[in-house]
């Protein structure tokens, strides 16, 4: 067997050595499990590593300062492995003081206007006037069910007046109605991720054609071995 | 009595026979497919508008923004997005906010082969590919600003982008044309808004899993994002809007019978849930 | 307690390094110093990279031991082990080597374990996602009525079929999702965004320190 | 109408004084009512229904004599976005811990962040003491199962199935492992009380459970358990960045009746 060929029949056991958990946990699944975990975290070792590697030579190495600040950020970025020292814990936090404050830098001034401003701006700019009957309609549901949510969402007046409880009732519901879309769309994805599996099973391309041949073997032993290994437990008993 | 022992029996039902029958008409209509046909809806004609508009010669940014786990809905967006964008007269530069997107992106470009006819586009003339930064936010913040010293090499030959015709004309965000993103989740719209549209007004497209489509809503409705395709089932609408069928198209019917199979399950759930309660 | 152990240090790091992100896109300060800004991000991402030596050691110190004793399933964990340092190593960027992130057998392990795994694990949902439906979704509140039938609506809207057999399924659907899904959404990402907001001024006032507790 | 902006533009930058302005109101609206907080002028903070509802939970628990789950969600402390739900989440969990202790019935904490588990422990360790029960604390049931998403959610499903939970109540970050833990928390008969901040999360904990802490509920839920200070306080600052965007909305809707855009303008300089 080519060593492509192995690799697609890796493909397919792996594929449906994960769905074998849908019949129970087993040692299949087991081990598709714990190859994942280590695949995955030495991939993104491999991935940062390369990354480094390319701004040392593409952008640090250029200069003798850069160079310098280039070290001294690798030797901080090995602090974060004192995270796990009892004794030198506050270590850690240099690293993280310097990634967090920078990241929250940036989103707070970028959250403002893209989250805050620009989305009461398009509210505020909805128009139930000089436009034509159901779009006024739209609009006007919108601004209601804007004001109303955020309405819902604030805690810290006595909501003793007799208009805050359809106000609270309508945000609730128009957020129900809200998340139904949310639960759609995630029905989508669920189901497409799943999709996207039986078509590599299949062989329909661009998937490798050779998956078809492996599919059904592999499954039938996957199986076969599950439920054999049940039935003899049973007739054991 | 006798009845409603059925239905607590029905709503008991063993999961693994949910389980038999989604996997069943998942299968079946690739092996006796309906060929059911697709309605086009406005947000993947919006998404199409937004590439077609573009002028000739002007860069094109797209990330890759998205892990395997999406790669069923992402994969034929991002072969559909790409085909379109190789087809018109434009420079592609492709990115990666995301480890997992550069072997996606690899895949994809292994499929089109833009080197190739129809395309014929020249590798750092017509298009480029730069690969993986990490840092989210903090990342797209720096390319905005500086895209040479951010990502300082290429992918796929390790060399200086200065020595690339394409990255000549592309220094910042702000001399990028459109954004193109394929996104499973943070970082991801949210994070492309605040760090180019708000400080570059850098035009946006997006193509994404359906779980984000409620999210990113009010940008689509704000004018921030400029089109979407959500999911799979827009995938399939723009490939029918540019041409080119592919994984989108072929999943069409099994996206009917999986999502119908759903639905009734929920009305025989329902069914089950009140006729017990009545019998009771 | 010695004064570089102290928690006001690195919270006087957090407050400087924000502030450097903050000031200057608000007030003009001339190029000079949005280029020092630039840089410090480039930098701070530099130092970012060492949180997967986190992850890669906070694995080892659960899987080591359960290998070095024998504990359960410490088989499996040789097993990730010895993926994890292969995968890494396969994938150093020294491409004189044979290895490296284009390097023949880095991507077999991408396209034949990594791939194949990942998405079939998250494919998993889609039959958690049928059951649970069947077992949850249940109209037993108006609340959860209403989102049980603009769901199913939206999920009839994804579903080829379903905009063929009641073609105005799709203008339904894309009006819950244009309008009440939209709105209620802007409003919670205005909320949101305001929590973003105090988060990060409570991390300027030094009132913010959730994220460097733990430790002693 | 365009003088402002062209004032300013020497010192501040076009297009951002808007935004600047809100910002320094709502910090420095933020500023004031911590301090307020910190000298002890608490302000008044709403309680939240879903907070009954953990009270119920925990009651009805007590009575089938079955343990309570308590978690606070898979997001790690240190994050800059979802780490504030993990420290509502951990605000709750003191709270229940409490409850659990004066009612003598277990409780369970499934961990899913190494760096939230020293912090879990000392929580719920804290709350066994102020009652008075330490020898009622058993730190095994504070269970660090798996950093990896699915594998906690494994671990935490046969765990609820295991011990035949009584309650389950989850506030905190949460993703596709919420329908999942969910819909074994309703089959093993849990009561079960969820929150989440994660909006694509929301419809199934809706569903699935009993009472549900809708988005920035739980910000508010963990202030009003915790009492802290910084985090009330915060919660009145957000609160008045909410009256402005409503008034600024509803304003503008009736200048616009008027055919004025004053607002719309106004927030672009």
């Amino acid at each position: 067997m080519s060593v492509a060929l192995f690799g697609i029949l890796l493909g397919v056991f792996f594929t449906l050595a994960v769905y074998t958990f849908l019949y129970k946990e087993n040692p299949y699944s087991r081990f598709a499990e714990y190859v994942f975990i280590g695949a995955a975290t030495g991939y993104g070792i491999a991935y940062d590593l390369d990354w480094l590697k390319g701004q040392w030579v593409g952008v640090w190495s250029k200069t003798i300062g850069d160079s310098i600040a280039f070290v001294l950020a690798l030797l901080l970025s090995v602090l974060w492995y004192f995270r796990f020292s009892k004794k030198y814990f506050f270590l850690y936090r240099i690293p993280l003081a310097i990634t967090v404050g920078t990241s929250i830098g940036l989103a707070l001034r970028g959250v403002v206007f893209a989250q805050v401003l620009e989305q009461v701006r398009a509210t505020a700019a909805l128009k139930v006037v000089g436009v034509d009957a159901w779009t006024a309609f739209n609009n006007f549901v919108t601004m209601l069910i804007v004001v109303c949510t955020l309405a819902y969402f604030t805690f810290t007046l006595k909501q003793e007046a007799a208009f805050w409880k359809p106000v609270n009732k309508f945000a609730r519901y128009a957020m129900m109605i809200g998340f139904g879309a949310a639960y759609g769309y995630t029905v989508l994805t669920r189901m497409a991720v799943f999709i996207g599996r039986v078509q590599f099973l299949l062989g329909i391309p661009p998937n490798p054609v050779e998956a078809k041949m492996f599919f059904p073997w592999v499954a039938l032993i996957l199986l076969g071995t599950l439920l054999g290994y049940d039935y003899y437990k049973k007739t054991k008993k | 009595m006798a009845t409603s022992r059925v239905w607590e029996k029905l709503e008991a039902l063993d999961a693994r026979i949910i389980y038999l029958i989604l996997w069943i008409v998942i299968l079946l209509p690739f092996i006796y497919p309906i060929g059911l046909p697709v309605s086009i809806g406005p947000q993947a004609l919006a998404y199409a508008k937004a590439i077609d508009e573009l002028p000739a010669g002007s860069i094109v940014v797209v990330s890759f923004d998205f892990s395997f786990g999406g790669l069923g809905e992402l994969y034929p967006i991002a072969v559909a997005t790409l085909h379109h964008l190789f087809t018109r007269p434009v420079k592609v530069v492709i990115i990666a906010i995301w480890v997992d997107g550069p072997p996606i992106a690899d895949m994809v470009l292994k499929e089109l082969k833009p080197e190739q006819p129809p395309y014929n586009k020249k590798y750092g003339v017509d298009w480029i590919f730069l690969g993986y930064t990490p840092g989210g936010e903090t990342a797209m913040a720096a390319l905005g600003k500086d895209f040479w010293s951010t990502l300082p090499t290429d992918y796929y030959y390790k060399k200086s982008v200065s020595e690339y015709p394409i990255m000549q004309g592309l220094r910042s965000a702000k001399d990028v044309a459109l954004l193109v993103s394929f996104e499973t989740g943070t970082p991801g719209a949210d994070e492309w808004v605040r760090q180019w549209y708000v400080p570059y007004k850098v035009p946006m497209i997006v193509g994404c899993i359906g779980v984000m489509a409620p999210t990113i809503a009010p940008y689509l409705a704000g004018g921030q994002i400029k089109g979407a395709l959500p999911g799979l089932r827009a995938a399939a609408e723009y490939e029918l809007i540019i041409g080119r069928k592919g994984l989108g198209v072929a999943s069409a019917d099994v996206l009917s019978t999986s999502h119908i199979v759903f639905v009734l399950f929920v009305i025989i759930g329902n069914i089950a849930y009140f006729m017990r309660r009545r019998s009771k | 307690m010695a004064w570089f152990r102290r928690v006001e240090i690195p919270i006087a790091i957090t407050i400087i390094f924000a502030l450097i992100q903050v000031i200057p896109y608000f007030v003009e300060m001339g190029t000079a110093v949005e280029a020092i800004q630039d840089k410090i991000v480039r930098w701070s991402l530099v130092v970012g990279t060492g949180a997967l030596l986190v992850g890669l050691a906070s694995l080892l110190l659960i899987h080591v031991p359960r290998v070095t004793r024998r504990r359960t399933y410490w088989g499996y964990s040789l097993v990730l082990i010895i993926v994890m340092f292969l995968m890494a190593i396969l994938g150093l960027p020294f491409p004189e080597l044979g290895l490296g992130l284009t390097g023949y057998w880095f991507k077999f392990l991408y396209d034949n374990v990594l791939v194949p795994l990942s998405s079939s694990l998250y494919g998993i949902l889609a039959f958690y996602i049928t059951s649970a439906a069947y077992r949850a979704f249940k109209a037993r509140s108006l609340e959860a009525a209403l989102l049980l039938i603009s769901g199913t609506i939206l999920v009839l809207r994804n579903a080829p079929l379903g905009t063929f057999l009641i073609p105005q399924i799709a203008d339904l659907g894309d009006w819950l999702y244009n309008i009440p899904n939209m709105a209620i959404n802007r409003a919670i990402m205005i909320g949101g965004g305001l929590g973003a907001m105090v988060l990060g001024i409570r991390v300027l006032l030094g009132y913010e320190r959730g994220y460097l507790r733990g430790g002693e | 109408m365009d003088i402002t902006p062209l004032l300013l533009q020497q010192i501040f930058k076009s297009g951002r004084v808007s935004g600047m302005v809100f910002l320094l109101i709502v910090a420095v609206s933020a500023a004031y009512f911590i301090r307020r907080g910190k000298a002890g002028k608490i302000p008044y903070l709403r309680k939240v229904p879903g907070l009954d509802a953990i009270d119920e939970a925990v009651g009805r628990a007590t009575e089938m004599g079955r343990p309570v789950f308590c978690s606070h969600g898979i997001a790690s402390i240190a994050d800059a976005t979802y780490g504030p739900q993990t420290i509502a989440g951990l605000a709750v969990l003191g709270y229940v811990a409490q409850l659990c202790a004066k009612y003598g019935v277990r409780l369970i904490v499934p961990v899913r962040q190494l760096v939230v588990y020293p912090i879990a422990r000392e929580i719920v360790e804290n709350a066994y003491r102020m009652e008075g029960k330490m020898d009622q604390f058993r730190v095994e049931d504070i269970v660090y199962l798996s950093g990896w998403q699915f594998g906690y959610s494994l671990g935490y499903m046969s765990l609820m199935q295991r011990e035949k939970a009584g309650a389950n109540i989850m506030v905190g970050g949460y993703w596709a492992e919420s329908l999942q833990l969910s819909e074994v928390g309703y089959m093993v008969g849990a009561m079960q009380v969820s929150g989440t901040a994660n909006i694509h999360q929301i419809p199934f904990f809706v569903v699935a459970t009993d009472y549900t802490l809708i988005g920035e509920e739980i910000f508010a839920a963990g202030a009003y358990l915790s009492k802290d200070a910084a985090m009330i306080g915060s919660i009145v600052s957000q609160d008045i960045g909410k009256y402005i965007s409503i008034a600024l909305i509803i304003v503008s809707f009736i200048l616009l009746l008027f055919g004025n855009d004053f607002i719309v303008k106004m927030l672009r300089w």
